[in-house]
């Protein structure tokens, strides 16, 4: 009941608020607007802007991190000597608060005293603009959802694999199907349900991401790498400008809603074939 | 079949260097001298530059900030809070797997209608506080739509699984306008006598709301894949429902058990806005404190690794200890 | 003193009927056995008597008491399923012993009959091992073990059996009869193996589809099959049958098959049958090289058998597949035609269209 | 620790505080009084408060506990709590340019604490103009803080490198004296074969960067006849930003990034310092940190050759009102006072103001905060005369040169006629977020600077007028004290 009532509360807090004119700062009394937050929110070209951002960032870090998490769990699963030990080290970057992961990669890609810069400078690329270019920014925090999420994905896969029965392989191994003819029809059909499942929680959780940006990029250059929460939050957090924020994440909500939707109804067909 | 497993090996050992080498990075930050980190990157210790104990005696002396207190609140907060999740979560998902839900699309919106509407016109008209009106408009709600939900009513029912995507898309709302309602909600029981922000159940009662989705979404497909003769068994042995769960049922799903409550913690440990908005001096967090390190000032990596690590250690320990849980083969009695 | 009644019992998943309707009477101590092919509705029965599955129509009674909504734990019953079911954390004794402490029984005379149950079952040895050290065979004798402590009105019994070896299936067969001998408890045994029903029941339910076929004591099951069903069902190998139609010709009534194969009958026998399509069904034991009624079919031998009492040879007759039994050292070759010798005296004739015997 | 302090007591103007501190315990007594004190998280501003609430409890036997919020997160927490009065704390520091958004919450500083020689002995530029709003004192000046240039002496007086500059360019190598001689230095000393770059400066968006636009946009606009109307004129509240002076602050502000690190777009103040000490560029320009930092041999490279000098000035500057440029003979300083240090306040809903107060008046009492102003990561600079006349106390801390050089700097930039206040209005991150996206793209060399300038000043204007011009103009005009 408690906890319905956080629930819920925020929600309805928020929705009520999204039809009124509310700054915090300078204090402002609240005035009923409508749809006018609304309306503004989506004729504003900054709105579209952290809309592309944040769908690329999550597009292709969300499909990196299954690529190689789904590719690392199957060679963990592959009892590799050590492999235990591995399990535990993979894991570690998910236990991290995504501020000190944040930090950690500006330290590391830092043009000055970071070691990649120095490392990529011995093969003859000095100086690459990490943060400071539009593209390799996006790149970069691309590179650091993956390597923060992976291991997500990796503990949830072989959790997966490991549910799968072993006689299938063999058979397949006697009709003398390579292992790549074996994973394309028997591993990665299989195991599609939870694929499904682990990419839809990614995507969702992708679409939140704001401390990363917040610490490496602040945003910029511009609002380049501006992500839809961090919006909200300048909005809401530096400039209090309430009613405007609420608008802002309900819009988000339906966003991410539609998104989801999406993503289901297109691999939905596949997932029902197998089952 | 070699060469694939010692490509595989290969792989494993690339990932793994990714992996690890920011944080060894963190490691060694943490124990250089200022001219070591900002003259440019520096390897290893003793040879190309002379490790220093100073970040952490600044921490020790307490100069960055109370890393006793904030340690401890977190480990306080994040383990009642995941526990309770997990228990909570468990419950939740057990009953959510085991009896089928009916609810009617229409008594869902009619709750949400009279909580909304019911909560404006009391704060608006009916002069009555935030927490009065939503506590009221929220019971009424509750009570309209269990007795709306015992008739008969056009639309769809939604089943248990749109149950649990309802839950799960709670996690879907921008967590910046969350963490601001609440703070909203907190102040106003404040007012009215019931203290939250800043205390340690205040606390703990924002995280276990806000992990039950992952909670309920995780373990629900851990008991799914339980075997359900052993909870019959125990049915027609006329044990309870809640010892069935109990002795039976949470036992054989520790490994599931113990991958939520490490997940759970993690999102706690790190959780960083409800953290900044709730608490005050006497419950600050972790992550606060960590994030702070990142002052307006200028990085001062030594410190900012060294507040890391005191962030990173406890979750690898912890992550070590429910490994070994996660991997017991205990399942393979129950059947076959 | 528990009999079990069964009245009208029916039991539907939304729009999909399982059992349309059944009626069964159990009586007390009496050990039955539910077996049918997959899907036949046995184990839904089962459970509906354990009270793990909810009635959607009729009554069950348990002797004077009306059990149908009332929840499993309070029937009195115990069940063994066919996985084990053993709480997997807890060792063979807390196995055995937890319904007890459930029920808050003392813990000595937990104790006690643990072991006594363990030493029933053979089981004293392993009473501290957890079930992910115990063989196939010695779970399932822990899930029996637990079944036995709760001293139930009635045991019933999923499969118990299916996931084990040949051998051990064979042994735990007569443990469980003697089992039943010992502690005269009522038994619903569902299987799917009708040798398992015919050697272990005192009473066979053949299900299909949700009906009950036929319920009788395993021999009049052999000898008088109800249907064309049962006749196949039961009996290993499988009935032969032949298609075809009775006629009375000169010297008395005979089958004709559809393909134009004459069988003469003896006299009077079937006779009334004459004219309408009929099944004629012979047990390959009672199709083989000599028979009383001297009655010789052609066979088209397909493949041979030898099994070392005797020689299964299967083939055609008629165009319908045939299985005959021949005496050890029969030699056929594929290919071959051999003369099969009917016992007409023992097989059985079936109405064509019903599917029902004719006696 | 104890003698120490005394030493510095005896060594200051301060004797009431002193002969307090050595006298019989709780005086004014304060026992069973805890003060709670919120600000960022430490050592900088913190760990100066956390010192001085030492001596403070063996004083008056009160306590003081010191909360700390990350320095990004430190803004919305102090308005959630003022807004709903949900905290109960006593104290909060805070920078000057969030004060409009606060004052209706704060305590007025007693009267008594705003006489005697510790009062006069506070730099006026802080006393007079940031302490004061509406005509009350709110808070007070716990750090001073502007704007200044550092430079590395073993480059500058090179014979070599002088020689090379004089050849090409005509003049000798001094520091700057005018933006045009800045960049031109920098350019010289740009050979990234060396590791060497000319200048640093912030760029980054969320990282100071637009104060560092601001102090070079203050030599073009900051009229000496027009006070206050460097930002918006301040009759009607119009945005001045994107008039030729600030264009021109731009293209330089822009160019300047050319001859400073890789990555720099990405530097934060902290990345500036962390050049500087790591000796990877000539000179820098930004807050007194840079200094104190660059001078410590524990932290820096370049330790004993750190000089320092007031910010570039210019001899034309934009008259917004006449529309043109004025003409000086000589290069007018125009030193910006930017961020304006850290203040200490209490909030009207304290139950312990006159406590709080106290505190506050022990924390920046020339003795506290004299020892503080030269202690490493107190992140407390010169805001008293008595913090700048006292070399001694820097002697610790920097070479005898460095210093004079060092406190020059602070105490004429202060002392300049010409010193440009920092903007202060309510709502300032609405405005600063606005600015800060057009500068990012204008580095990024998306837009020219006329174009990112225009779309401020638009920008500026609808929020202005949303926000109500009228009590906008009157904060406005308030925070630079017309």
């Amino acid at each position: 009941m408690i906890v319905l009532a956080m629930a819920i509360f925020p929600l309805i807090y928020s929705l009520s608020i999204s039809f009124m004119h509310y700054r915090l700062i300078p204090p402002m009394p609240p005035r009923f607007n409508g749809l006018d937050n609304y309306a503004k929110i989506l004729g504003q070209a900054r709105f579209w802007s952290v809309i592309y951002t944040t769908s690329v960032i999550v597009i292709f870090s969300v499909f990196l991190q299954y690529v190689i998490g789904f590719a690392v769990a199957t060679a963990l699963n592959a009892k590799i000597r050590g492999s235990s030990v591995f399990r535990v080290l993979l894991l570690m970057p998910m236990l991290i608060a995504p501020v000190a992961v944040a930090l950690i990669a500006r330290m590391i890609l830092n043009p000055v005293i970071g070691p990649l810069d120095q490392f990529l400078t011995m093969f003859g690329f000095p100086d690459l603009p990490f943060l400071s270019n539009k593209n390799w920014a996006m790149g970069s925090l691309i590179a650091v959802e993956v390597w923060q999420w992976t291991p997500f994905v990796i503990l949830l896969m072989l959790a997966g694999l490991q549910t799968l029965p072993r006689d299938v392989y063999e058979a397949a191994t006697l009709e003398n199907a390579s292992k790549w003819r074996q994973f394309w029809d028997i591993t990665f059909p299989m195991l599609l349900p939870i694929s499904v499942a682990i990419i839809f929680i990614r995507i969702i959780e992708s679409f939140k991401i704001m401390d990363t940006v917040f610490v490496m990029t602040g945003g910029g250059p511009g609002i380049a790498t501006e992500t839809l929460t961090l919006f909200a939050y300048q909005e809401g957090f530096k400039k209090f400008n309430l009613g405007y924020t609420s608008a802002l994440s309900f819009l988000f909500l339906i966003f991410i809603i539609v998104i989801g939707v999406i993503f289901l109804a297109i691999v939905k067909p596949y997932v029902e074939k197998r089952s | 079949m070699k060469i694939g497993r010692s490509f595989a090996t290969l792989g494993l050992f690339f990932w793994a260097f990714i992996t690890l080498f920011p944080l060894y990075w963190v490691v060694v930050t943490a124990f250089k001298a200022p001219p070591a980190v900002n003259g440019g990157p520096t390897y290893l210790p003793w040879i190309d530059f002379d490790p220093t104990l100073q970040a952490w005696r600044d921490i020790a002396s307490g100069l960055r900030g109370n890393f006793v207190g904030t340690v401890t609140h977190s480990t306080l907060i994040g383990v009642t809070a995941s526990v309770l999740a997990t228990a909570f979560g468990s419950m939740a998902a057990y009953a959510l797997v085991r009896f089928p839900f009916r609810v009617k699309l229409g008594s869902g919106l009619i709750f949400f209608a009279i909580a909304m509407g019911g909560y404006l016109v009391l704060l608006n008209y009916g002069g009555l506080s935030r927490s009065n009106s939503m506590l009221i408009a929220f019971s009424a709600a509750l009570v309209v739509a269990v007795l709306v939900n015992r008739m008969h009513l056009p639309g769809p029912i939604m089943g248990n699984e749109d149950i649990v995507f309802w839950f799960v898309s709670q996690r879907m709302f921008p967590p910046v306008v969350v963490a601001f309602a609440l703070f909203l909600m907190y102040s106003e029981l404040g007012k009215s006598g019931l203290t939250m922000i800043d205390t340690f159940w205040g606390m703990t009662l924002v995280y276990v709301a806000f992990s039950l989705p992952i909670v309920v979404w995780l373990m629900r497909d851990f008991f799914a894949a339980l075997p359900i003769e052993v909870e019959e068994a125990a049915l027609v042995e006329n044990v309870p429902s809640w010892r069935i769960f109990v002795d039976i049922v949470l036992p054989m799903s520790t490994p599931g058990l113990a991958a939520t409550f490490m997940i759970t913690l993690a999102f706690v440990w790190n959780e960083f806005l409800f953290a900044l908005f709730l608490t005050n001096s006497k419950w600050q967090t972790l992550p606060i404190l960590v994030a702070g390190q990142n002052s307006q000032r200028g990085d001062e990596w030594w410190a900012v690794s060294a507040a890391v690590m005191f962030a990173i250690v406890p979750m690898i320990v912890m992550a070590a200890i429910l490994g070994r849980l996660m991997r017991s083969g205990l399942m393979l009695g129950a059947i076959k | 003193m528990t009999n079990i009644s069964i009245r009208n019992l029916s039991k539907s998943y939304g729009d999909v009927v399982v059992i349309p309707g059944i009626n069964l009477e159990i009586r007390d101590k009496e050990f039955v056995v539910l077996v049918g092919p997959s899907g036949c509705g046995k184990t839904t029965t089962l459970r509906m008597i354990a009270g793990l599955e909810e009635v959607s129509g009729g009554e069950i009674w348990f002797g004077e008491r009306d059990v149908t909504n009332l929840r499993a734990g309070l029937r009195n019953t115990s069940m063994v399923f066919q996985n084990y079911a053993l709480y997997p954390h807890m060792t063979v004794a807390q196995n055995i012993g937890y319904g007890m402490k459930v029920r808050k029984v003392p813990k000595p005379e937990i104790d006690k009959a643990v072991r006594k149950a363990a030493q029933i079952l053979d089981l004293e040895a392993y009473l501290e091992r957890r079930p992910k050290n115990l063989s196939g065979g010695q779970r399932q004798r822990v899930a029996i073990g637990r079944a036995i402590v709760r001293d139930p009105d009635i045991f019933l019994f999923d499969e118990p059996l299916s996931n084990l070896d040949a051998k051990l299936r064979i042994e735990m067969r007569s443990e469980i009869k003697a089992l039943h001998r010992r502690l005269q408890t009522t038994i619903v045994y569902v299987t799917h193996d009708q040798v398992e029903a015919m050697t272990m029941a005192d009473r066979v339910v053949v299900m299909r589809d949700g009906n009950i076929e036929q319920s009788d004591d395993p021999i009049t099951l052999y000898e008088k099959p109800a249907n064309i069903f049962v006749a196949s069902f039961i009996g290993a190998p499988s009935m032969n049958f032949l298609e075809g139609t009775i006629t009375s010709g000169e010297g008395g009534a005979q089958f004709q098959t559809t393909d134009g194969v004459t069988i003469a009958l003896p006299a009077n026998k079937w006779a009334d049958a004459a004219g309408r399509p009929v099944v004629l069904g012979i047990r390959p034991e009672h199709a083989t090289e000599s028979s009383p009624t001297k009655t010789v079919v052609t066979m088209l031998v397909k493949s041979v058998e030898p099994l070392g009492p005797h020689t299964l040879i299967n083939g055609t007759v008629a165009g319908a597949k045939f299985t005959a039994q021949m005496p050890a050292g029969t030699s056929f070759e594929p290919g071959e035609s051999a003369e099969i010798h009917i016992n007409l005296d023992k097989a059985h004739l079936f109405d064509g269209a019903s599917e029902l015997a004719i006696r | 620790m104890r003698s120490l302090l005394q030493k510095l007591a005896l060594g200051t103007a301060s004797v009431a505080l002193s002969a307090g501190m050595a006298s019989a315990a709780c005086e004014p007594n304060y026992e069973g009084v805890k003060l709670t004190y919120i600000t960022q998280t430490g050592p900088y501003i913190a760990s100066a408060i956390v010192t001085a609430a030492e001596s403070w409890s063996a004083q008056t036997c009160g306590t003081v506990e010191v909360v700390e919020y990350p320095w990004s997160e430190l803004y919305p927490k102090f308005v959630t709590s003022l807004t709903t009065s949900a905290a109960n704390f006593d104290g909060m520091a805070f920078p000057p340019a969030w004060a409009p958004d606060f004052t209706s919450f704060l305590s007025e500083m007693p009267a008594a604490m705003r006489q005697g020689p510790d009062w006069e002995d506070i730099h006026p530029t802080y006393r007079d103009r940031l302490m004061v709003w509406n005509g009350k004192v709110l808070s007070q000046t716990m750090d001073g803080d502007l704007h200044a240039l550092t430079y590395r002496i073993d480059l500058f007086e090179d014979p070599k490198e002088m020689a090379d500059f004089k050849a090409k360019y005509g003049y000798d190598l001094a520091p700057p004296k005018d933006w045009k001689e800045y960049l031109e230095i920098a350019e010289f000393f740009t050979r990234p074969d060396d590791n060497l770059w000319g200048t640093a400066e912030a760029y980054r968006r969320g990282g100071q960067q637009f104060w560092f636009f601001f102090s070079h946009a203050a030599s073009y606009t900051n009229h000496p006849d027009h006070p206050g109307a460097m930002f918006f004129d301040p009759d009607t509240m119009d945005a001045q930003i994107n008039n030729p002076g600030w264009v021109r602050a731009l293209e330089e502000y822009v160019e300047s990034s050319k001859f400073a690190p890789p990555g720099s777009l990405n530097f934060s103040f902290g990345e500036v310092n962390a050049a500087v000490s790591g000796g990877q560029v000539a000179m820098s320009i930004g807050w007194g940190d840079t200094g104190v930092i660059s001078a410590d041999p524990k932290q820096s490279k370049i330790a004993g050759n750190v000089g320092s000098d007031v910010l570039p000035g210019s001899t034309d500057i934009w008259n917004a009102t006449t529309n043109e440029w004025s003409n000086y003979d000589e290069i007018v300083r125009s030193p910006f006072m930017a961020f304006g240090g850290w203040q200490a306040a209490v909030p009207e809903f304290s139950s312990n103001k006159e406590a709080s107060w106290h505190f506050i008046q022990h924390l920046t009492s020339p003795a506290i905060s004299g020892k503080a102003a030269v202690t490493g990561g107190t992140g407390v600079n010169p805001y008293r005369f008595s913090h700048a006349n006292n070399k001694e106390l820097w002697a610790d801390l920097f070479t005898p040169r460095e210093a004079e050089e060092y406190l020059a700097a602070q105490v004429n930039s202060l002392d300049a006629k010409n010193v440009a206040l920092d903007m202060r209005l309510p709502a300032y991150f609405s405005y600063t977020e606005i600015l800060e996206i057009e500068l990012s793209k204008a580095l990024a060399g998306d837009v020219s600077a006329k174009e990112a300038l225009d779309t401020v000043a638009a920008e500026w204007n609808s929020l202005t007028d949303e926000l109500g011009r009228d009590s906008q103009l009157a904060a406005y005009r308030s925070a630079m004290g017309l």
